[in-house]
């Protein structure tokens, strides 16, 4: 029984073993908050455990979707529950199983009030992630894209910060905006996939299929863009991420940086541009600009930041915008590039955050000025901050460079080299922000008495923090472990959408720079010799 | 023609009253008052049923007729009881006054 | 037969007079006056009714309305002794005026629409037999029974209603 | 057509359910008067009461009776449970709350089942007679109900202004029956169906003062005024049913109306009318319920733009619409009564008003209710995965297939402000600490049943709607009128 | 591959064990666990290196390339770890690992004082990463593990130059260095992209091979490409405008400047440009650029360490001028004496900062100058060492400097760039003025220093003298290697090695004929003058009278002096143009686009809407009768949209 539904409907049991575990959660009684916890975690491990059985049964040759599973749901209107894995989800999911029991380890001791709610909320958040990047059918996919925001505003706005409400109202008005435009528009697809066929569908499969008049496409486009845009965040609609990001409680942070805006670029990858190539090509570059302003405009405004956790929410801004910048970009160097950095941003910001949060448990302050010269205090908290730092700022060897090079090298061999040219600045931006953030916080003389004091890191802060620094070492060592599994989703994505291209050789191979410059083999449109 | 009265007759006749009795619904200030303005407003309701079922030669107007007026029988208790049980409260039925429920 | 019938004469001075005495019911300040006034309105209404061949109406009209309603309304205004009111109109200027207006054009409105649909009616001569009881209650009892059935529940939730609302208070 | 009735073996079967009805309220009555010790097992004969007239409704033969003035079909009887779903969720609520205030006595429950009754042949009355009749009868038992508790002033002056606009509404309805009655020449629905009737303006006249009549029962802006106050002061369980199943049944009128009338569809102007009227309600529910601070008037508003997305599948005019309808009040029944429930658990004091802050810590004191609002709540604002959502995916789904883009974007914009205030209640549950001192009463079986059958109902419906979708499409195309 | 000759990784590999060991468990471990791993694993590498190097010096000098793994494979873009032993990087891992074990032992010595076990672990921790970076960096196959390298060396030296964590200057110089190498990086970057569209691919012999076969195809973009690269290299090695931060790199332990600053990485930007010599020769403007810069920053760091008194400042002006020399020499062509400058320099700037350093011990972290006086007498090892390394720098022979320096403006002189063949003379003897007048102010006359430090004079313990001594021999014979024609035809045994890494060029015409046997003595003559003028004045200035002179030059042009000694205020500029403006331009987006605009629009539209609600909410004025007139009006608004007025 187990087995079958081990080797049959994984992907099921991944889904719903977190949303399991929280509803057995509901039977524990609230007093025993000990037991409640260490359940959530084994929960979360079980599930990190299914997820690298994933990992490691996932066939890296075949560019399809695999572990595919599909059911009808609603039948009378073709709403199925359609489930399949490509290699970016999988690398997805791993990221959001390796984060969930980081994060709910390192919340053990941090929880000040209902510890229970506070695991199930975060179960209930994974099986939300988890189902996103398994759904196939634009019904379910909204369904769960939805149902995220549910656990993500209770964790915000019940063990937030001050201005938590705030923070939570803000989050959830955001997204819901987007996603509500982008729910018209997957009833319109539907709609139209009737009209044309007779019959009702909402499986991406189907829908690719209709070819839309260029106008019509672009409004569409727009609506999912808009939706997605606003989870990366993409300038200048990331105003709530500060916000969410500084309110959160720590382990709210990881996994919405972590994970939730990936989401962003995920849906984009996933579905706008299957969807409507025409416009994604007509509007592309407006994409890859506006992750170029955000590169930019994230790292200047990360600069003057007095509060650490929204220095950080900026960076995320910024990288993000590296990463759309990758998805504007198009090459399949790029897009790699693309998906990669999503995966360490994941990481690095989250050892970033679970760190900060190291430093507020101990001080309740997330004040710059509050702290400095602490690195001979808690010499191990300061020695992965550093990993973690310059994992996040794309030291070679880290993880961060890897994905930041191949995003750039991709854009440069792209029709718009000077993305890369303009975005490759972050290098110098990131380095000034987060280096003065280090300096101001675990360099110079220590002046604050309270800081003489403070407790270096705990086990249940170590071990998710070095988790986190193992896996940017490995990634920034062995790349191609990721990238493997990687690339024939890359090269599929990028086929099906050159396929419905009008002409788009001529477009996407013509750039500015003069043709000399072409190396001979980038002209692949997939890119580059196996 | 009903016999020999024009249905114009009737029915500017039941229009009048039923304008008539909408003015005093919307002008008048006690609840009693307002309501019988409102049961005014039901009799030109019947005029205008008389007279069409007249015209028309089916009687299905005046069956309607009665159950109107069982029913505005039936409303007037009701109403009144209310009125009642409200001004052990309130000591009036100025409909001005009352407004503990707003906003 | 002659251009102006007596049915008719009598209809129109009944249903003037109706008219009349409903708007004395509205401008009249004093509630008792005006219920007064709506009875007058109520029996000449009951006349007009019989000239419409419509008696057993009429004949409710007169006991139900006229009789029963209108003297349950004096029985709760001598009750609760409700004070005339006092400048109607003038201390809600803004109700008043769109009232006004409204009323102004919904009586354009139906003015138009009723001298289209009594032009575009021609009513069946068979008027005249329409006023018998019989073929009513016949009627009341079969075809509308339903109706007529729900309206007894109707009348004992109003009975229960009223009885409700205004029993004395009790523990 | 005149040829008499007679009142047969199936017209008994027929009416047998409204029978049941009529004489639980009486037997309750009697029992109230003469074994008043029994009020305690009042709450039991009610339901069972409703399970009696739901069984008879379900064996009642297809087709329609009394000479063609009452419907049995697929669509009636799934309407049918509906509505009887809404009065057993009432009586449940009813019970412990009418126990806590003292008022427990046989008259409320006799005066709901009739009420109900009086719906029951809203749905069900193929004749405007028979609706008018429905609708007096719901209408004069909730004006009881309103000002039931003659203690609080409040209530009395809530079945005043319900009365006196309901009498005023039901002025205008009898006379837009009048004109119906006058081009068709009788009063059954059926006889509207006659061509060139559509674009007559006595007709249409007469369907505009039906809309507004029903458009008042159901609280539609502008025909909503009397709704927020009449929700605050009316005892909750009267609420919970009235702000539920008039109006469904209410829409069905109109629809049953509008059907019989259109034969060609509904003509472009009329349309238009109905669309303003959705746009006013949404927009004037979710704006001026994000200023409000009594948790009853803040589910009115939310009602009345909730009745904003009803207009627009009546301005859709289809069998589809028509099923998303049906799916539609399910989820609201499940949502809406399964607050008003949540409130009636959470609110120790019925003659005080109940404002929002009242609520703060509760999601710690009272999981489970709280719980079950917040639920509710996310439900009202369509979140996926609960009721709501199925419910507004059909209505969406139906504009959009109709090609209504901009009602529907207006739409989701509306939903988007709906968020401001539901969220705010649910923060208040559960991120502000509590205020009131004293723990909140204790929740009794059937206040529990009330909550947990809302809660399941919700996420039942959430996520397995496709059964429910089915039975209405399938109900709708028994549904006697519609154009081409 | 006998046993003998370990695998290349293993050289890179022996410093990163020991980083590893001394970062987990120095700590506990305690001093001498880490004074013999740190070291320790230096001295194997070097010792594996030169197992791995005699066969390659003795041998052909065929490149060697060893793959390890696949890195990066995405798209057209693909890159492997491999390393690469040829004579060029054979040269550099040679003194590489040699100097820097030198400098880790010295260490152990200089470093005795921390008291914490962990602030010495941590020291050489990073020393070791360095040593890993770095020979990494030298060893790559491939543009991409240079830049491994190139960062990794990057990072040690934010870490080192911040070691005194808690010492603000030294976190901001920290700081500040990492901050503008990666502005050269950044420069670097796009050369490589660059040359990734260019070439599609990174691997060194992949480019040049392309570049050297069809230069006619490449040519025209090369320039730009060029000068990205030499951006990045401009960084690395502090040229200018990008020189800044190697000055203020002094905020760390000496023997980090001696290493860091001074010996290796600083040279990284040259060996770059060496390494990509190909491309830059088919880019002649590129390399007039380069040669540009390169002078000017010769000259003017030169002209600041006249006028500076903190010993260490003028050792690294001198290091930035000197640097300056290398490119100079890489911008003329002449990029055999460029790297053979980099290996003397290495010698004798390694000695002049341990010196330094070993002074600075001994006053106890005295840095002035004008405290210092007489140490001659006191500390005669460091005197000597210190001695001989000036005047290798200075460029008197038979000193290694001399051969390098003399072979340096032979290359320009060839070129035909006498403008720069002349700044090049002057800066030279500039270079020897300063360095003697450093001789002169520390160790001869009387001493200025406080009681207490003249009482605590001493000369430094074994561990350091050492490699004092070895450093200065190595500045006497270590420019033998590569005599000029003049003096021996088959002297340049040192060009001949590096030969076979300058492949010919068709297309480029190489006009550089070879001088007389005359001319170049003439050369020799009158650089050796040059030097030996300044060393003379700055002796009779200094030395002598006791800085008589300069002071009555300094109070007769106390603006020009001051603006000199200020390291003409260049500091202060890049504040005004650049620092400032960029605060300001981040407050800007912060504070008004993030807040004040964004932000400000969503919540106006929210209270927008709310108001609305809130003054809508009074339209529920609680008067039925207003209830019953808007029904009304619905009605009537109902009638006349649909039927109309007729």
């Amino acid at each position: 029984m187990v087995a079958e539904i081990l080797s049959n409907h994984l992907l099921t049991a991944l889904i719903f073993l977190p949303a399991a575990g929280a509803a057995l959660m509901l039977l524990f009684p609230a007093a025993q908050t000990g037991a409640a916890k260490a359940f959530a975690i084994a929960v979360s491990v079980a599930e990190l455990a299914l997820a690298v059985s994933l990992w490691l049964r996932f066939d890296p040759q075949t560019p399809g979707y695999q572990f595919v599973e599909h059911a009808a749901w609603v039948p009378a209107l073709g709403i199925s529950y359609s489930l399949g894995i490509d290699g970016i989800s999988l690398v997805l999911i791993l990221l959001t199983a390796v984060l969930t029991p980081v994060s709910l380890l390192f919340s053990w001791t941090h929880v000040a009030k209902s510890e229970r709610a506070f695991s199930i909320s975060f179960l209930a958040l994974a099986t939300g992630i988890i189902g996103t990047l398994c759904a196939l059918d634009l019904a379910l996919f909204y369904v769960l894209w939805e149902v995220m925001l549910v656990p993500m505003y209770f964790i915000i706005g019940v063990w937030g910060g001050s201005r938590r409400i705030y923070a939570a109202m803000k989050f959830f008005f955001f997204t819901m905006a987007g996603s509500l435009l982008m729910f018209l528009a997957i009833l319109y697809v539907a709609a139209r996939h009737h009209a044309s066929t007779g019959e009702w569908s909402f499986l991406l499969s189907d829908l690719t299929r209709i070819d839309f008049p260029m106008g019509v496409q672009a409004v569409l486009f727009f609506a999912f863009a808009l939706a997605f845009a606003i989870k990366v965040p993409v300038f200048p609609l990331h105003t709530w991420l500060p916000d969410a990001h500084t309110e959160a409680p720590t382990a709210g942070s990881i996994m919405l940086a972590g994970v939730l805006l990936k989401l962003g670029v995920y849906g984009y990858l996933r579905f706008a541009l299957p969807l409507f190539p025409e416009a994604a090509l007509q509007y592309g570059p407006w994409v890859g600009a506006l992750g170029v302003i955000g590169v930019v405009y994230g790292a200047l405004v990360a600069y003057p930041q007095k509060d650490m956790k929204r220095l950080v929410a900026y960076s995320s801004v910024s990288h993000l915008g590296l990463v759309v910048v990758g998805v504007g970009a198009f090459t399949a160097t790029a897009l790699s590039g693309a998906v990669l950095q999503m995966v360490n941003h994941g990481l690095s910001t989250g050892a970033l955050f679970l760190l900060v949060g190291v430093l507020y448990e101990r001080r309740h302050t997330r004040d710059i000025s509050a702290y400095g010269g602490i690195a001979g205090i808690v010499p191990i908290t300061t020695g992965l901050f550093l990993v973690a730092t310059f994992s996040s700022i794309g030291l070679p060897g880290l993880n961060g460079f890897v994905g930041e090079f191949l995003i750039l090298v991709g854009t440069w061999i792209s029709p718009h080299p000077w993305w890369a040219a303009v975005a490759a600045t972050g290098v110098v931006l990131s380095a000034i922000y987060m280096l003065t953030m280090v300096q101001r916080v675990f360099w110079n003389p220590l002046v604050h008495e309270e800081n003489k004091t403070l407790r270096d890191i705990r086990p249940s802060e170590l071990i998710p923090a070095c988790v986190l620094v193992a896996l940017m070492i490995w990634v920034g060592v062995r790349p191609n472990d990721v990238l493997d599994r990687i690339r024939p989703s890359v090269d599929a994505l990028q086929a099906s959408v050159n396929a419905k291209r009008k002409q788009a050789d001529a477009r996407t191979l013509s750039g500015p720079l003069p043709h000399a410059f072409e190396p001979a083999h980038a002209f692949q449109p997939a890119g580059g010799p196996r | 023609m009903i016999g020999g009265i024009p249905l114009n007759d009737v029915l500017l006749a039941s229009g009048a009253l039923f304008v008539i009795g909408l003015a005093g619904a919307l002008l008048r200030k006690n609840a009693i008052s307002i309501f019988l303005s409102i049961e005014v407003m039901m009799n030109a309701a019947n005029l205008a049923l008389i007279g069409y079922g007249s015209a028309l030669g089916t009687r299905e107007g005046q069956i309607v007729v009665f159950f109107v007026i069982a029913i505005a029988a039936a409303e007037a208790s009701v109403g009144l009881a209310i009125f009642v049980s409200l001004f052990r409260h309130t000591e009036t039925i100025d409909v001005n006054e009352i407004h503990l429920l707003k906003w | 037969m002659s251009a102006f019938p007596a049915d008719r004469i009598v209809f129109d001075v009944a249903a003037i007079v109706a008219v009349l005495f409903a708007g004395l019911m509205v401008v009249h300040r004093h509630p008792v006056k005006s219920v007064l006034a709506v009875v007058v309105a109520f029996f000449f209404l009951a006349v007009s009714y019989v000239v419409l061949s419509a008696p057993f109406i009429a004949a409710l009209q007169v006991i139900v309305y006229a009789g029963a309603i209108l003297v349950l309304f004096l029985f709760v205004l001598m009750l609760l002794n409700v004070a005339p009111e006092s400048g109607a109109v003038g201390r809600r200027p803004i109700q008043a005026f769109l009232s006004g207006a409204a009323l102004i054009v919904f009586a354009a409105l139906l003015l138009s629409l009723f001298r289209r649909s009594g032009a575009e009616i021609r009513g069946a001569g068979a008027s005249a037999g329409l006023g018998e009881i019989a073929p009513l209650a016949r009627l009341l009892f079969s075809d509308y029974l339903l109706p007529f059935e729900a309206l007894s529940v109707l009348l004992l939730a109003a009975l229960v209603g009223a009885f409700v609302l205004a029993r004395k208070e009790e523990t | 057509m005149t040829g008499l009735v007679r009142f047969g073996a199936e017209e008994l079967a027929a009416v047998l359910p409204e029978i049941v009805l009529a004489a639980t309220g009486c037997l309750l009555i009697l029992l109230d008067a003469f074994a008043p010790r029994m009020r305690s097992w009042f709450a039991t004969l009610s339901l069972a009461g409703i399970a009696g007239s739901l069984y008879f409704l379900l064996r009642a033969p297809l087709g329609a009776s009394f000479g063609g003035r009452l419907e049995t079909s697929p669509l009636t009887s799934l309407v049918g449970v509906f509505i009887g779903g809404t009065a057993m969720i009432a009586v449940l609520i009813a019970k412990p709350y009418l126990r806590r205030s003292g008022e427990e006595r046989g008259e409320f429950y006799a005066l709901l089942l009739w009420g109900h009754l009086g719906v029951s042949l809203l749905t069900r009355g193929l004749d405007l007679l028979v609706v008018f009749v429905g609708v007096e009868l719901l209408s004069l038992a909730f004006y009881v109900l309103a000002g039931f508790f003659r203690r609080i002033p409040a209530s009395s002056e809530a079945a005043l202004k319900y009365f006196l606009t309901g009498a005023f509404g039901s002025a205008f309805t009898l006379y837009g029956i009048v004109f119906l009655f006058a081009k068709s020449g009788s009063v059954r629905i059926s006889a509207l169906s006659q061509v060139g009737l559509d674009a007559d303006p006595l007709v249409l006249f007469g369907l505009l003062l039906l809309l507004a009549g029903f458009g008042f029962k159901m609280s539609v802006a502008p025909f909503h005024a009397w709704a927020p106050d009449v929700y605050q002061g009316m005892p909750t369980p009267a609420v919970a049913y009235l702000s539920v199943a008039p109006k469904a049944a209410s829409v069905l009128v109109l629809y049953r109306v509008c059907g019989a009338v259109f034969l060609g569809g509904m003509p472009d102007r009329f349309r238009a009318a109905v669309v303003a009227l959705a746009i006013l309600s949404m927009t004037l529910g979710n704006v001026v319920a994000l200023a409000q601070r009594d948790i009853k008037r803040l589910l009115a508003y939310s009602g009345i733009a909730q009745m904003g997305y009803v207009l627009i599948a009546l301005a859709v005019f289809g069998r589809d619409a028509l099923a998303a309808i049906v799916v539609f009040f399910f989820a609201y029944l499940a949502a809406n009564a399964g607050a008003f429930a949540a409130v009636a658990v959470l609110y120790r004091d019925e003659t005080k008003p109940h404002p929002i802050g009242l609520l703060a810590g509760e999601g710690r004191r009272s999981p489970f209710a709280a719980g079950v609002l917040a639920l509710c709540l996310f439900s009202l604002a369509g979140i996926p995965a609960t009721a709501g959502f199925i419910g507004k995916f059909f209505l969406f789904k139906a504009a959009v297939d109709r090609g209504l883009y901009a009602l529907a974007i207006i739409g989701v914009i509306n939903s988007l402000v709906s968020i401001g205030y539901y969220l705010k209640v649910v923060y208040i549950l559960y991120m502000r600490d509590s205020v009131e001192p004293d723990a909140p009463p204790r929740l009794g079986l059937a206040g529990g049943l009330a909550l947990g059958l809302c809660a399941a109902g919700i996420l039942l419906l959430g996520v397995f709607p496709a059964r429910l979708w089915d039975l209405a499409r399938g109900a709708t195309e028994a549904f006697p009128f519609f154009g081409p | 591959m006998t046993s003998l000759s370990p695998p290349l990784w293993l050289i890179p590999a022996l410093p990163l064990a020991g980083f590893l060991l001394c970062l987990l468990f120095g700590k506990r471990l305690g001093k001498t666990f880490v004074s013999a791993v740190g070291p320790g694993s230096v001295a194997l590498a070097t010792v594996a290196a030169f197992l791995r190097l005699i066969p390659f010096f003795g041998g052909s000098h065929a490149p060697v390339v060893e793959k390890l793994a696949d890195w990066i494979t995405a798209g057209a873009f693909s890159v492997d770890i491999s390393l690469r032993l040829d004579p060029l990087s054979a040269l550099m891992i040679s003194f590489v690992t040699f100097v820097g074990f030198l400098i880790h032992l010295y260490s152990v010595g200089y470093m005795s004082h921390d008291e914490t076990g962990a602030g010495y672990a941590r020291y050489f921790a990073y020393l070791n990463l360095f040593m890993f970076s770095m020979l990494v960096l030298v060893l790559g196959n491939n543009f991409l593990i240079l830049f491994v390298g190139w960062e990794g060396v990057g990072l040690c030296s934010y870490l080192l130059i911040g070691y005194y964590y808690d010492r603000e200057y030294a976190a901001s110089a920290g700081r500040k260095a990492f901050v503008v190498n990666r502005i050269g990086d950044f420069g670097f970057l796009i050369g490589m992209f660059f040359i990734f569209r260019l070439f599609g691919s990174l691997d060194f012999s992949t480019v040049f091979g392309a570049a050297a076969e069809d230069p006619g195809r490449f040519a025209p973009y090369l320039t730009v490409t060029c000068l990205c690269l030499f951006v990045g290299a401009a960084g690395k090695s502090a040229q200018v405008p990008l020189y800044v931060w190697l000055p203020d790199a002094m905020a760390g332990p000496t023997p980090v400047s001696a290493l860091i600053h001074a010996a290796t990485m600083v040279t990284a930007g040259v060996y770059m440009v060496t390494r990509c010599n190909v491309l830059f020769r088919l880019a002649p403007d590129a390399m007039l650029v380069v040669a540009i810069v390169g002078t000017v920053t010769a000259i003017f760091a030169a002209t600041i360490a006249l006028a500076q008194n903190d010993i260490k400042k003028v050792l690294a002006y001198s290091t930035v001028s000197q640097l300056g020399y290398m490119f100079l020499a890489c911008g003329v062509g002449a990029y055999v004496a460029g790297m053979f400058h980099v290996m003397t320099h290495a010698f004798f700037k390694a000695c002049l900062f341990l010196g330094s350093g070993s002074v600075i011990h001994a006053m106890g972290g005295e840095q002035d100058m004008r405290k210092m006086g007489g140490l001659r007498s006191k500390m005669p090892v460091t005197f000597w060492t210190f001695l001989i390394a000036t005047l290798a720098l200075s460029g008197i022979p038979p000193l290694a400097g001399f051969f390098s320096k003399d072979a340096i403006l032979t290359g320009a002189f060839e070129g035909h760039r006498n403008v720069i063949f002349g700044i090049g003379l002057l800066t030279a003897g500039m270079t020897a003025f300063y360095m003697f007048r450093l001789v002169s102010l520390t160790f001869t006359g009387g001493f200025r220093g406080t009681h207490e430090q003249e009482h605590h004079l001493h000369e430094s313990p074994r561990t350091m003298t050492l490699p004092l001594i070895v450093l200065a021999i190595l500045s006497v014979v270590g420019g033998w290697i590569g005599l000029p024609p003049a003096i021996s035809e088959s002297g340049d045994r040192f060009g001949r090695f590096l030969a076979p890494i300058f492949p010919a060029l068709p297309s480029v015409h190489a006009e550089t004929g070879v001088l007389a046997h005359g001319t170049e003595w003439l050369l020799m003559a009158v650089s050796t003058a040059v030097a030996a003028g300044g060393l003379y004045l700055a002796w009779t200035w200094y030395g002598k009278q006791e800085g008589r002179v300069p002071a009555r030059v300094a109070a007769a042009f106390p603006g020009t002096y001051a603006l000199v000694r200020d390291k003409f205020r260049i500091d202060e500029l890049y504040d005004l143009l650049f620092v400032r403006p960029f605060h300001a331009l981040a407050w800007f987006l912060w504070k008004v686009v993030d807040v004040l605009v964004i932000d400000g629009i969503l919540n106006a539209v929210a209270f927008l809407v709310e108001l609305a609600g809130d003054l809508l909410r009074f339209l529920q004025t609680g008067n039925v009768r207003n209830y019953a007139l808007t029904f009304f009006l619905g009605v009537v608004a109902l009638v006349l949209a649909v039927i109309g007025v007729f």
